[in-house]
């Protein structure tokens, strides 16, 4: 168990890398891609453990398909938000009530709550300040409401749901 | 835009800044009172000095000497409008650049044990070397 | 007082460098010993970046000493800070800072292979794209900086390091040298060429820059590992 | 063989002495008895030849001038009595191998000036002296330290004086050869020639212990050991008579530049009045010695300055009459403190008892000083004064007739002080006569003064050859006579005869007369009669004797040229005591001056370029 | 065409002095990290656009390197505010 | 097609460009460092995302480079703001709020906790 | 395969100073006796090298990665750069021998000990036998970075201070020299030397002399000359004995030689000799006066230093053939004397905390053979014949003369007087003065022994047989003064009529 584990984590990394690598050359040339096998792979080796918690597991399609469910609820909302400042910025009054709110999240994943958080932070409003354990402590533009479960549902619900699901 | 008058503003926004920088590096050294900040005065003029030597070696219109496919192939005009610039200062000021990198990391190793041995990093206290 | 004295002195510094610089006539092709290198690079050697080909061919000696003072610079550092380096080797270092954010540890983890990953295919393309063995070096000593400040008893192991440095440097100067005994000069490409930009072109050229990248990611992670470890040694005696 | 050889083999032997003194100290003993007694051996039996050698495209040329033989003789009878006389003398000090070879170098220095023919060989050979010497000065360590500096200070300020002058001179010559030098010299600007003798002169002064330059010279000569300073005041300070009589006789006799042997003559003069002065005020039987060193040593200068062939001569036989006599002295004290540990006449009385010997080479010796008949030097202040009459130099004689006197208080005071007057048993009770080894050399240059004085003739020969090198041919001389400027001979004899007649009568009455006054005292019951003793009661010759006389010459003692000197000291030392807060050990001051530097150079840049 | 981009590099070039104006004024040191932290995603942009105003891919990686280096920068001047590094 | 392409590029690229223009105008404006956070992050990540898609669009062979650049600062972006306003809410800058929404406490004991987390 | 090479003295180091650390590895011995290898090695390199100038009489040219100057980057090994690289070379021998059994436990201590004094003397021999500015520039900062960490080497001193005054003041020196440098490229598009001085009329006569300024700041600050000299005398002080003397035969000649190579061969303006004549005397002047005014030896030491800096400036501005020979020969003298000067001191107050002069009173029979070597390095550094340091005194008077600087003359000798007070009152301290016994005197090892018996033999052979190297001198002054002949040999072929 261990072992395939690591050797999914170890594998993961090395496609994620090498498929970066091509990025990078743009290019299929032997040379390139050859070089691109041999780096991606010394460099797997050094951190495939860090790099990922579930190795090639993320690559089912299940998962895939949520991922990508989740940019698109992501992009609406980045795009959401980035209007919402605008008007904020733009509007001579500056129309803001700042403040501090606190939620309790239930991912357990260390990578689900990096992307909560940083989903968080690209969001309308919002963003984090902290996580400690499960609790996110997220500046708030404008401040809606103050109660933890009233405030994940405002802010967390709709990503957590669909983070919950990639990172089980 | 004429070709000259954006060449004067190159010119004077250039060799200004570098000027400024290297004036500026200069001051602080003489004047500020904390080792860190004399040592980040001396990375400013560094880069006065860089930043004047690369616009030397810049060319109106250039393009980085570097042949990409597509300039090789001569497909894209822009190998018959954009002259390369001088790819010697380049190099030397990545040269100038990695020395002004150690001297400053070795100097910071000085402030740090200067501070272990006298508590400040004051300047004008650390002078048990004088006369 | 000594502040108007130092802003007139500065001031006449600035005149005079003033008059010099636009005197020079600012983006005028002024190149001379240049052109020969812009002309040598693609076709004697083949190597798409002229700043490569002159950084390591070219002037490769001056490489060579600027390799060295980066290890000079990591041996001073080493020098100036520690008394004895057996107390800190293989020591996690436990710096007194607070603990970083949990959200910038995790991203640490993600983003430093991705940044080796960076750094790696800068040095590799020194010769084809802006890069190079000093850039792609800083950029593979800027990952472990990423995990020496999150987290805080990340060490690098200098036992290592000193091999990675060594082999490096020898590599580049073994080079040099070899092209001597070949019979060529210090640093002369004796390699093929090969086709403009491929990735195997130029010679020893994108060996030497690979060889440098080594060195500085090295060189800069050691110094950063230094100048990060040392509260632990201030608690050592300051007497000689 | 020739004469470089010699000198090195002198280094040489220098050195082997010292590694033989490492080995044993016996064995250390023979060697320094060897040089004694091979340095004249060789010395007067080999027939010289010259020797050149090229340095750096310079050719450096050496060899004997009689001029020089006249000197190195002295300086290798000198030298190796000396040597002789150390082997008792030294016995119980340590580092003796470091003495020896010390002594050995600044003697092979002494013959390397003298076969110097060229001016940088010359210098370093002078400075080979000079660092030995000074060695010597410091060997034994007790408070030296300024003694030291002041004469390596004095040495360097003489020597880089000489040195300027060679650069110089190689210029305007064209090469550091001394006759060439000599023969190029009247076509010389005004002040090339002024510039270049002075130079010289300083150089040769300083070692000469001219006026003002002097101030070494009782420190040096009383540090160092006795046996040394034998040598030291009797033949290394002759070193600078010798350049200053080239000097002043070849530049300024045959280049009419009359006013400069003026000057030192005139300075002679002075040295000798002041430096009488101040050994009669000494109470320390060296520094008595030391500046009646440097009196004597201004007569000296006197003869060469005047420059007419007479005072030269005079000059020239006064050099080395006072190297032997002094040679004695500087021994006799050495006995005295060999046997007694003490030079002050304050702690000494009464030696003659015990060391009879002793007492009666120094009395030879004292006559001679003093230049009282029958004795040599009666002879050289004769024509001494001889000449500065007839070269109208009438007030000069009035100094050096004073200074003649003056020196009697002296001579007084160190033959009475030490030998004579109140003996006191405690003191007397473990001394005893010095070992043969150090009265052989001690008596026999007694001997030659005796015989100098009766006979001057013996030595007139030598220094006659001498000045044909200075350019007087033909001196005549005879066995007791000289022929003088008329071309009238000076008949010495009857005059020896009457001054010897006066001496005896008066040493006869003198002695009679206070025989009868003497009384045996115990010196402690010097106040017995419950009356209180003054200040000035003299009870005893050795101390304060000749007070009354201090009183009146006070006003003259009171400016004294060494204030000169630390006041300049002081003010060059405080002068770069402001130079040194430049360095203020601010890193940003450091970096400030930069600045300033490259905006001078830019603000000057239109006129600098 | 050009024209566009002129525009568009002096919109961008406004933005990059605007944020200039915050890295002056500050007044903490946060406040300037926000101020770079903006430009240096600014910049990126811009070596971006230079790429494209050239027709040079290798300004891309220049502007990928810098992504890197302004972020790493940024989060260390950040810890640095938290109290040590 | 192609200009079709390039007319969805250039609107990107003014997108972009619109957006950084209003983060930098959005921290100029804002009362404090954490709403000034909020204008920065949201618009200029938004900014450079549109214009290097633009770019994208214009150059398509640069694409996965392209898009390497935008997945970096996507993940990279957030986290830098949220480093920034964590290290400026320990180093004690306080946040200018609404005194209607008494919440400064909360950060306040954020704060402490991780604090008091650390030892 | 060719055994020697000017290429293998800047190589061979660096190739072993980044191999050390492997050496260390396999044995901890093979940290001090690699180095000594290398070192003797460097001097047989020298020694086939010199042979070969001095029977061909042409200097030996090496190109470097296969391209002519002033394409590629060249070494000019000629009778004036390679007599500076032996000496350096052998000096570096000779402080390896020194600090042989230095820290011999701490291992670490050692390797970067050795380290820094390779590369400290490959940037210095770079810094002489590079025919590039750039280059130059290069090893410069090579010698600088490893200076600073020598400077601050012991924890028990004030070694940082002055290490990092050190830095500030060299930052300086090198962005001036930076500066310049970009100047002329800006007006030349090139850096190579023979082709800057072929070509160096070509500058406007402003930015030429804004250039040499920079660069002479640049170089002057290296080459220790007041009032740029504020970190010198800190950096001597405050670092270990044997870097004293790295400093003076070393970085001080790297130093110096830059100064003269600008203004011999780089430029055509005459009032640099004038400046540089000027400036020696000033520096000569004041730093000889404040080394009188010194209470620790160290630090006299170092000023007098800054005092032969003076003098080698005054030698070298004079300009004419036989003061160039005199400045060849006083800068080999500096080396020798000032290294036995700064080994026998630092072994006088080796456990002195202090350093102070009056720390030594008395050792003269504690440390015989120490304070007797260090007698013979005042006495020889005075220039008291015969030891070497009289010959090159002299010829810098003779050649002073001929040029009618009369007045120079007496200043040099004044301020010899001065240096004979200031020396002698330490040699009187060490021989004539009580010993307090605060602390008791360091017996050096028998390796530091024999360096200093070696310099002293050759401060005795030299001065009384200075024949035996004045030749040297002499082609090194021609090779030095004969700018044409320079440029013809670096740039042989079509390449001098390129613009
Ligand atoms: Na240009
Ligand atoms: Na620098």
């Amino acid at each position: 168990m261990e072992a395939t584990n690591k050797i999914s984590k170890f594998f993961f990394t090395w496609v994620v890398l090498f498929a970066i690598w091509l990025a990078f050359t743009s290019t299929f040339a032997l040379a390139e891609v050859v070089t691109g096998v041999v780096v991606s792979f010394i460099i797997a080796i050094y951190n495939f453990n860090n790099f990922t918690e579930i190795g090639l597991k993320s690559f089912s399609p299940k998962k895939v398909l949520y991922m990508i469910q989740y940019v698109f609820v992501f992009l609406w909302a980045l795009i959401k938000s980035n209007l919402n400042v605008a008007l904020i910025v733009l509007n001579p009054k500056l129309p803001i009530n700042t403040g501090i709110v606190e939620f309790e999240t239930k991912l357990k994943s260390d990578f689900a709550k990096l992307v909560l958080a940083n989903s968080i932070t690209l969001t309308p409003g919002t963003f984090t300040i902290d996580v400690i354990d499960n609790k996110y402590y997220i500046h708030w533009l404008d401040v809606k409401c103050t109660d933890r479960d009233e405030v994940y549902k405002e802010i967390a619900e709709p990503f957590e749901k669909i983070l919950l699901k990639i990172f089980q | 835009m004429s070709e000259e008058l954006m060449q004067q503003i190159l010119s004077i926004s250039f060799y200004g800044a570098s000027l400024a920088l290297i004036l500026i590096g200069v001051y602080g050294v003489l004047t500020k009172k904390n080792l860190i900040k004399i040592l980040l005065s001396l990375t400013i003029v560094d880069s006065g000095v860089n930043l004047l030597f690369v616009s030397l070696g810049y060319i109106m219109n250039g393009t980085a000497p570097i042949f990409s496919p597509a300039i090789m192939d001569g497909k894209i005009e822009v190998l018959k409008t954009a002259p390369m610039v001088d790819p010697v200062p380049q190099a030397l000021v990545l040269t100038a650049i990695v020395i002004g990198l150690g001297v400053t990391a070795v100097g910071l190793a000085l402030v740090i044990r200067l501070f272990r041995h006298h508590n400040t990093t004051n300047i004008d206290e650390i002078r048990n070397l004088k006369w | 007082m000594k502040k108007i004295i130092i802003i007139l002195l500065l001031a006449v510094i600035g005149y005079f460098l003033a008059d010099i610089f636009f005197e020079i006539p600012f983006g005028e092709d002024s190149m001379v010993v240049s052109k020969e290198y812009l002309d040598k690079s693609p076709n004697d050697l083949h190597v798409a970046n002229t700043v490569t080909s002159i950084v390591v061919n070219f002037r490769g000696f001056d490489t060579l000493g600027e390799v060295t003072v980066l290890f000079l610079a990591s041996t001073a550092i080493g020098s100036i800070l520690f008394r004895r380096r057996k107390v800190h080797t293989k020591l996690n270092p436990q710096r007194n800072a607070p603990h970083a954010s949990r959200i910038v540890q995790i991203s640490a983890k993600i983003l430093f292979p991705l940044i080796v990953l960076l750094g790696a295919y800068v040095f590799i393309h020194g010769h084809l794209t802006p890069g190079g063995g000093f850039q792609g070096g800083v950029i593979i000593a800027t990952g472990y900086l990423l995990l020496l400040v999150t987290y805080r008893k990340f060490s690098v192991s200098h036992s290592s390091l000193t091999w990675i440095e060594a082999i490096a440097g020898v590599t580049f100067a073994g080079i040099g040298v070899l092209g001597l005994i070949l019979g060529k000069d210090f640093l002369e490409n004796f390699l093929p060429v090969g086709t403009i930009n491929n990735l195997f072109s130029g010679g020893i050229i994108g060996i030497i820059y690979v060889a440098v990248g080594f060195k500085v990611a090295s060189e800069l992670t050691g110094i950063l590992d230094t100048m990060l470890s040392i509260k632990v040694d201030s608690e050592e005696n300051e007497q000689n | 063989m020739s004469n470089l050889v010699i000198i090195l083999a002198i280094f040489g032997w220098a050195i082997l002495t010292y590694l033989a003194f490492k080995i044993n100290k016996t064995l250390g003993n023979v060697f320094v008895g060897v040089l004694a007694l091979a340095l004249p051996a060789y010395f007067f039996t080999y027939t010289p030849s010259d020797y050149t050698v090229s340095v750096m495209g310079m050719s450096l040329q050496f060899g004997f001038t009689s001029f020089a033989s006249l000197f190195a003789m002295l300086v290798v009878v000198l030298s190796s009595f000396a040597l002789l006389y150390s082997i008792p003398y030294m016995n119980k000090k340590d580092r003796l191998g470091w003495f020896y070879m010390n002594f050995m170098f600044s003697v092979g220095g002494m013959m390397g000036i003298l076969m110097s023919k060229d001016l940088v060989s010359l210098f370093i050979f002078w400075e080979i002296m000079t660092w030995s010497s000074y060695l010597i000065v410091i060997y034994q360590g007790k408070k030296v330290n300024k003694v030291g500096l002041k004469y390596m200070i004095f040495s360097a300020i003489g020597a880089y004086a000489m040195l300027m002058a060679i650069v110089l001179i190689n210029k305007w010559s064209g090469n550091v050869n001394i006759e060439q030098f000599f023969a190029s010299f009247p076509n010389y600007s005004s002040a090339a020639k002024l510039l270049s003798s002075l130079l010289l002169l300083t150089g040769f002064g300083v070692k000469s212990a001219l006026m003002p330059l002097h101030v070494w010279a009782p420190g040096a000569y009383t540090k160092s050991p006795m046996s040394y300073t034998a040598v030291f005041s009797g033949a290394l300070s002759k070193m600078g008579i010798y350049g200053m009589a080239l000097v002043a006789v070849n530049l300024y006799v045959h280049s009419n530049m009359p006013i400069m042997g003026e000057v030192i003559a005139w300075a002679g003069a002075i040295t000798a009045v002041l430096a009488t002065f101040w050994a009669i005020f000494q109470n320390d039987i060296r520094k008595l010695l030391a500046y009646s060193s440097i009196g004597q040593l201004g007569y000296i200068a006197v003869g060469l300055g005047i420059g007419t062939e007479l005072s030269v001569f005079a000059g020239l036989y006064l050099a080395i009459l006072h190297g032997l006599f002094k040679g004695v002295l500087w021994m006799v004290v050495g006995a005295i403190e060999h046997r007694t540990g003490k030079t002050d006449f304050r702690d000494i009385s009464g030696l003659i008892k015990k060391m009879p010997f002793t007492f009666f080479v120094a009395l030879v010796a004292i006559i001679a000083l003093a230049g009282m008949p029958p004795l040599s030097g009666f002879v050289g202040k004769w024509m001494l004064y001889e000449s500065m009459i007839t070269s109208n130099h009438f007030i000069m004689v009035l100094f050096i007739f004073l200074s003649s006197t003056a020196a009697f208080l002296y001579c007084f005071h160190f033959l009475y002080g030490l030998f004579l007057g109140q003996q006191e048993d405690e003191f007397l009770k473990d001394v005893k006569e010095v070992p043969v080894l150090m009265m052989i050399p001690m008596g026999l240059i007694s001997l030659s003064l005796i015989a100098f004085g009766t006979f001057p003739g013996l030595i007139f020969k030598p220094i006659a050859q001498a000045m044909s090198t200075l350019g007087f041919e033909n001196v005549t001389w005879r066995m007791s006579s000289l022929t003088n400027a008329w071309g009238n001979s000076m008949f010495l004899k009857p005059a020896n005869f009457m001054f010897m007649a006066v001496f005896v009568f008066f040493l006869i009455i003198i002695t009679v007369v206070n025989h009868k006054k003497t009384k045996k005292v115990g010196t402690k019951d010097i106040a017995n009669g419950g009356e209180p003793i003054r200040d000035e009661d003299n009870l005893h010759y050795s101390v304060d004797i000749y007070r009354p006389f201090y009183r009146v010459i006070s006003p003259i003692m009171k400016y004294k040229v060494e204030t000169f000197y630390k006041r300049i000291s002081k003010g060059i030392e405080e002068f770069f005591q402001f130079f040194r807060r430049i360095y203020s050990g601010n890193g940003q001051t450091y970096a400030l001056y930069v600045v300033i530097f490259l905006t001078a150079l830019l603000i000057l840049s239109s006129t600098i370029f | 065409m050009d024209l566009f981009l002129e525009i568009i590099l002096g919109v961008v070039a406004l933005a990059l002095i605007l944020s200039f104006v915050r890295f002056v004024k500050g007044p903490t040191a946060a406040d300037r990290v926000v101020a770079l932290d903006t430009m240096s995603v600014t910049v990126i942009s811009l070596l971006a656009l230079f790429a494209f105003m050239f027709h040079r891919i290798i300004y891309i990686d220049v502007s990928l390197v810098y992504a890197v280096l302004g972020f790493i920068g940024v989060l260390i001047i950040a810890r640095y505010l938290e109290g040590g590094i | 097609m192609e200009t079709v392409l390039q007319y969805l590029g250039y609107f990107f690229i003014s997108v972009g460009a619109a957006f950084l223009l209003l983060g930098s105008f959005g921290i100029l404006r804002m009362p404090d460092i954490y709403s000034r956070l909020q204008a920065g992050t949201k618009a200029s990540t938004m900014g450079s995302l549109g214009m290097l898609f633009g770019i994208g669009f214009l150059e398509p062979q640069w694409l996965p480079k392209i898009i390497v650049i935008m997945i970096f600062i996507l993940l990279s972006n957030p986290i830098s703001s949220h480093a920034i306003a964590r290290g400026s809410c320990k180093s004690g800058i306080k946040p200018k709020l609404n005194e209607t929404v008494n919440s400064y406490k909360r950060i306040a004991e954020g704060c402490e906790e991780s604090i008091k987390k650390e030892e | 395969m060719v055994v020697a090479n000017p290429i293998l003295y800047v190589a061979l180091p660096l190739l072993v100073a980044f191999l050390l650390p492997l050496f260390g590895k396999i044995h901890k011995e093979l940290i001090r006796v690699v180095p000594g290898l290398l070192f003797m090695f460097l001097i047989f390199n020298t020694v086939v090298l010199f042979s070969e100038v001095t029977s061909t009489g042409k200097p030996i040219i090496t190109q470097i990665a296969g391209w002519a100057p002033p394409i590629g980057i060249n070494l000019v090994f000629s009778a004036f750069s390679g007599f500076i690289a032996g000496i350096i070379s052998i000096m570096g021998l000779l402080v390896w021998v020194y600090s042989y059994k230095f820290k011999k436990v701490e291992f670490d201590n050692s390797l970067k000990y050795f380290v820094l004094i390779m590369l400290v003397t490959a940037g210095s021999i770079g810094v002489v036998l590079t025919g590039d500015i750039f280059n130059l520039f290069v090893f410069l900062e090579i010698v600088a970075l490893s200076s600073y960490p020598l400077v601050a080497f012991y924890r028990g001193r004030d070694g940082a201070e002055a290490s990092f005054k050190y830095l500030i003041v060299g930052a300086f020196a090198s962005i001036a020299i930076l500066l310049g440098i970009v100047l002329i490229y800006s007006q030349l598009g090139t850096l190579n030397m023979a082709e800057i001085s072929l070509r160096i009329g070509e500058m406007p006569e402003k930015i030429k002399i804004t250039a040499f300024i920079l660069l002479f700041l640049g170089f002057g600050i290296e080459a220790e000359m007041f009032p740029l000299n504020g970190w010198a005398p800190d950096a001597y002080s405050q670092a270990p004995g044997p870097v004293g003397a790295v400093f003076a035969s070393m970085t001080a000649k790297a130093g110096i030689y830059t100064i003269i190579r600008l203004v011999f061969t780089l430029f055509d303006i005459d009032a640099g000799y004038q400046l540089l004549l000027g400036m020696g005397i000033i520096t000569l002047v004041v730093s000889e006066g404040i080394a009188l005014r010194q209470e620790k030896l160290k630090r006299m030491l170092a000023f007098s230093s800054l005092g032969q800096m003076g003098l080698l400036m005054i030698a070298f501005g004079i300009n004419t053939k036989a003061a160039v020979v005199a400045g060849m020969f006083i800068l080999f003298n500096h080396a020798v004397i000032k290294s036995l000067l700064f080994f026998s001191g630092s072994y006088l107050v080796y456990n002195s905390e202090n350093k102070n002069i009056k720390d030594l009173f008395g050792f003269g029979k504690k440390l015989p053979l120490t304070a007797f070597l260090f007698g013979l390095g005042a006495f020889a550094i005075v220039g008291l014949p015969p030891l070497s340091g009289f010959w090159a005194k002299l010829s810098l008077l003779m050649a002073s003369a001929d040029s009618n600087l009369i007045a120079l003359i007496a200043l040099i000798l004044i301020v010899s007087v001065v240096e004979i007070v200031y020396y002698f009152r330490v040699v009187n301290g060490l021989y004539f003065k009580k010993y307090t016994g605060e602390f008791e005197p360091h017996k050096p090892s028998w390796n530091a022994s024999l360096v200093m018996l070696i310099l002293a033999a050759v401060i005795v052979t030299v001065g009384l047989y200075p024949d035996l190297i004045y030749n040297y001198f002499v082609n090194a002054a021609d090779a030095l003064m004969d700018k044409a002949n320079y440029i013809q040999n670096v740039l042989p072929s079509n390449f001098v009529g390129l613009n």
